[in-house]
């Protein structure tokens, strides 16, 4: 019996399909390469995937929907960020992305208003953190639909700021 | 000395200068905004007072508010370390008339080196190497006096710093535009619309002379830094010495960054910043008069403790050592650990740090700010902490560091570890060969590349198998970091050991 | 350099070694008993074998079990550290049976020198002075050759170590006796009741000497260490150097380190341990065949990393480097943290340390092996950390050490921190003016008291506030440790900051 | 309204009564003398207790009945374990002690049996740990009631093994 899991990485939509063998081992398929691992303690927090030639320390921790993720071995240590690619988000990135806050901060400045129509790459609106300006743009033509924050409001990474309708494809 | 010390900072300067206080058995008095009613360095000091909201301005900017703190505690100085108030006049003034001793220099002392045009005047008038540069009461002047200088130069703000309002001038043509684009910004970011121009040297390091002065014209030096790894105008790696500057070099620098420390009759821990061409002139660029971030590679390679130095000059108001005790005894490399994300344009980051472990090893020091569970606020600079090694030659300090970077783990927020770790491992930084635009020149653009590649199966397998063996259970998010608990796969569940499952 | 090395060893040491094996870029193999499945040693290393039951036996003092883990992980040396086997031959001559390499001396060398009388007997032709003793077939004999020495005399095993066996006889009526009973218990813990007798040196100072041998004859020094602040002969702070050996005398024992070390060809790092008279005479006492306990003392002092230069020496069988690169900077003292119970005559402890922290500041270094939740096991040696200080003089380092043992908290388990924190604090330890029987002798009398005294006000009352407040709850123990959780009681309740409680 | 709570440390019972005033001090108790404390947060884990003249950070760590205590102040640092009194535990300190483990061990022998009547001092039991012995020694004359620990077995630290009844004092 095997379990399929979707993970976002960065902008890609990622698919797992994972079993686990009668002797323990875990049969992991990704994108069409197989790897066959036994999983072995590594102390509290930590697992080691053995492999056939060699083997990695592992290390996740959860925060939300996100899975951080520290790989170690001798070569060096390298760290991941994945999302459950709930249906929710995974629409979302295929609408184009950017509505979403990048980092989380406080609004300074909303530039439009519920009902206007924008075109693509205006200005939505302004974050400010740690002394950074970033303004939010449309990704594409529409019109605003929702507004989910106000100015002076501090919003969370990731956090929906604005609903926006597409235009017609002309 | 002291009796007891209020440190009007946060973060891991406020938990660096608390440590030496604690060494002195000097009592620390910390001060905290609503947003850091939990951080490290309210535990770790004697006493703590609060100052008022999260925005900095009405905490760790408010002046009337720490002269409060300071009074109520019954501290007897006020050490600034870095940002904030440490470079502010008005702050030392008021630290000052409040009966206080500021640890670091003078009000007037602090003024003069922040107006960045006034400075370049003093190092002049010192006999400092200065950058060839230009003047002018409006941009029609300034640009006829610029013209000698020929191209490229650089427009910059008088009271700038930080590469806030710098522009790179290429040829005549961009030389309008970018004078009055540079005032715009320095009145809107510094208040006041004045610029300068000064040649720019193509290929410079940024090397820096750390100076003690007793305020009365004595002053020694502690060897210099190289702070060349930066991405912009932002140090990023530090070390002392500079691999490139030997005993004839390090004379010349630090004789001129004495004289000028002398001149002006400095007062405390001051950094004399210089541009070093690869023709082995140099040029003064401006003085920081305070701690620097960097300060502990000097401190591993000179064997002092700078805080230490600091107190005993503010407390004594004399050099509590002569030059000769100044020795140099290997090197020693930091890396700043921000929290931001390298692979989205630096953008910062902030949140919960559900699971933060630093490494203990041999000749590696951690200046840290941050523990597992601790927030990681929106409202300032984001260092999370700083990784120093120490090697008995370059080489191996770098190869500790890079052991370090690998050793240390940030979850829950987005630090630049990754970043740091190809760093550390380029062939340019382990030869050395950099200068203050190289990572940008060179570097980023391979490592966004990397950044942004597809994760490795390996890790979209652990994280499955986690998820599978019971990760998934949301209150393992924050719920538990917040009760400073490390949420891990094997923590909720022991089924792991069990061959049958699943 | 061996490209994998496994470490035959548990706790402190073993993360001691993986750092410098990740600093190198060699992968490192752990081992484990099961009552190390979720140990710090395990976590930090590249791979990890199980080894077996959580008896020493069974585990870590298991030969044919390490050779095993050693094939299986394709190890090509083994560092056995400090304590189990580094100083058995037999273990040393079956790993380069098995083809793998020693990180330490030959197996004869280990066998010469662990034969105490032996080792005597081998200072004594290399020309290093020993403190006058007699030997002898059996106990008349032994009586007739050790009239001349006068008293005091102290009777020791041939083979014994650590004090084991050790029997101080102050006139002749109590030497029948004592050499009776020194050799039944020797002949039960060593399995061999040969005795001897030597002259006791009267307030003597233990102080040794670290070598560096290549194996065919050359050998360095890397400076001497004071150890005398003993508590039944077992070290509880090393400093390096010696605060009572200036340049002349440390120029006489390294010699006659070096002599023997030469002599016997040594192999790889050791130690010379010598009674240092109130003369300024010294005498040879045994040698360390294996890294010592206290080594980061060593390694502060002259900047260089003892388990780096233990590798390459195996690795290449040449000394890394000369000794006029041996230069000494400053001074550093190391207090070992233990799981006894200092108000209790020591007893050792074991259980679930819920909460640890150590201190991080700088010019301090911390080797532990312990983290909030993990277990003490009963079965080892109940080492936690070592914290290291160093300072450009002594009385900067133990000031540094103090306010790390105030920086120190481990609950859950009891630790000797309130004993460490007393002793950093002894008038007797700031002079640095004791012998080896100075803290039975003067100082654990007044601890004792101390540490017996009722618990002050303030602490009744944090604990019975925190009772109010929730901690009551019965699962913020274990359970909750287990977890990797650091109970409080304000991570239970947010109550306390409303002021209409209770 | 006030609250009593009783704590073992070391030998000694100790009495502490606090009540909380309606300005959010504490007035605490403790034999005879008072103090008022204001409790400040210092952190998770930590809190600051201020008196009028001075203030201490104290962190507590709970691991069963027992208490972790560190105080820490600009005079440095104490350590300190209290005990929840309970009655069970107080009577057994009131018989005599010395039955309970007092340290964690493997019980390497047991010397007696149940119904033995045994004198004041003679060897009960030994434990072993970490290359110690120690020998548990009845604190009184009496009789063997119960041996609550078997040879091999590990114990804990302050785990019952013997109950002891007094011989009738004579």
């Amino acid at each position: 019996m095997s379990t399929r899991l979707v993970w976002r990485d960065g902008d890609r939509v990622r698919e797992v399909e994972l079993a686990r063998e009668a002797d323990g081992t875990w049969r992991v398929r990704v994108e069409g390469s197989e790897l066959v691992v036994r999983v072995e303690p590594a102390g509290r927090g930590r697992m080691r995937l053995v492999m056939d030639d060699r083997s990695v320390l592992a290390e996740i921790t959860a925060a939300g929907e996100r899975r951080f993720v520290q790989l170690v071995s001798p070569a060096g240590a390298t760290d991941f960020v994945l999302d459950r690619a709930t249906q929710r988000r995974r629409k979302q990135g295929a609408a184009g992305g950017g509505l979403e806050a990048p980092m989380p901060g406080v609004v300074t400045r909303v530039m439009v208003a519920v009902g206007d129509a924008v075109a693509a790459g205006q200005p939505l609106l302004a974050l400010e953190a740690m002394k950074m300006e970033h303004v939010v743009r449309a990704p594409h033509a529409g019109t605003v639909r929702a507004i989910a924050a106000r100015q002076g409001e501090m919003v969370q990474n990731g956090v929906a700021l604005v609903e926006l309708e597409p235009a017609p494809e002309t | 000395m002291f009796r007891s010390v209020l440190i009007a900072n946060r973060g891991e300067i406020a938990c660096r200068i608390a440590a030496t206080l604690r060494a002195m058995g000097v009592r620390s008095v910390a001060v905290y905004s609503d947003a850091d009613r939990d951080a490290r360095h309210v535990r770790v000091a004697d006493a703590a007072v609060a100052l008022g909201p999260a925005e900095a301005r009405a905490s760790y900017l408010n002046v009337a508010a720490l002269i409060a703190a300071a009074r109520q505690s019954g501290a007897e100085a006020v050490h600034p370390g870095y940002g904030f108030l440490s470079e502010n006049a008005e702050f030392a003034a008021a630290v000052e008339a409040a009966g206080l001793a500021f640890v670091g220099p003078t009000a007037e002392q602090i003024r003069a080196m922040g107006d960045k045009r006034a400075a370049r005047e003093r190092a002049r008038a010192a006999g400092g190497p200065i950058v060839p540069g230009a003047e002018g009461a409006d941009a029609a002047a300034l640009e006829r006096a610029a013209r000698p200088l020929g191209f490229p130069l650089i427009v910059k703000a008088a009271l700038g710093g930080g590469g806030k309002g710098m522009r790179v001038v290429h040829d005549r043509a961009q030389l309008d535009e970018a004078l009055d684009s540079a005032a715009r910004v320095a009145a809107s970011a510094f208040g006041d619309a004045s610029v300068y121009v000064e040649r720019r040297i193509e290929r410079a390091r940024h090397v820096e002379v750390q100076v003690l002065g007793d305020g009365a014209g004595n002053a020694i030096h502690l060897l210099e830094r190289e702070c060349s790894l930066q991405r912009r105008h932002q140090k990023v790696m530090e070390e002392c010495p500079s691999p490139v500057v030997g005993p004839e070099l390090r004379a010349r620098m630090t004789d001129a960054a004495l004289a000028l420390a002398r001149a002006v009759r400095y007062r405390g821990a001051g950094t004399l910043e210089f541009l070093l061409a690869e023709d082995e002139s140099f040029y003064f660029l401006e003085m920081n008069t305070r701690l620097q971030v960097e300060h502990p590679v000097t401190e591993w390679v000179t064997g002092f403790d700078l805080v230490r130095l600091q107190l005993e000059v503010a407390a004594t108001a004399r050099l509590p050592l002569a030059q000769e005790a100044v020795a140099m005894r290997g090197h020693a490399i930091e890396a700043r650990v921000y929290a931001e994300d390298a692979a989205r344009a630096f953008l910062p980051q902030a949140g919960v740090a559900a699971r933060v472990r630093w490494p203990r090893a041999p000749f590696v020091r951690v200046d840290d700010g941050l523990m597992s569970g601790d927030a990681v606020p929106v409202h300032y600079d984001p260092i999370l902490a700083k990784l120093i090694a120490w090697g008995p030659n370059r080489g191996l300090a770098l190869a500790r560091l890079t052991a370090a970077l690998d050793g240390s783990l940030v979850h829950g927020v987005i630090s630049n570890l990754p970043f740091l770790r190809a760093l550390a491992r380029a062939p340019e930084v382990r030869r050395a060969a950099f200068d203050t635009e190289w990572i940008e020149r060179e570097f980023l653009a391979g490592f966004a590349a990397l950044a942004q590649a597809p994760a490795p199966e390996q890790a979209l397998a652990a994280a499955s198998i986690a998820e599978l063996l019971g990760l998934a259970r949301e209150e393992s998010g924050d719920g538990a970091a917040r009760a400073g608990a490390a949420p891990t796969p094997f923590d909720a569940l022991g089924a792991w050991r069990q061959p049958g499952l699943a």
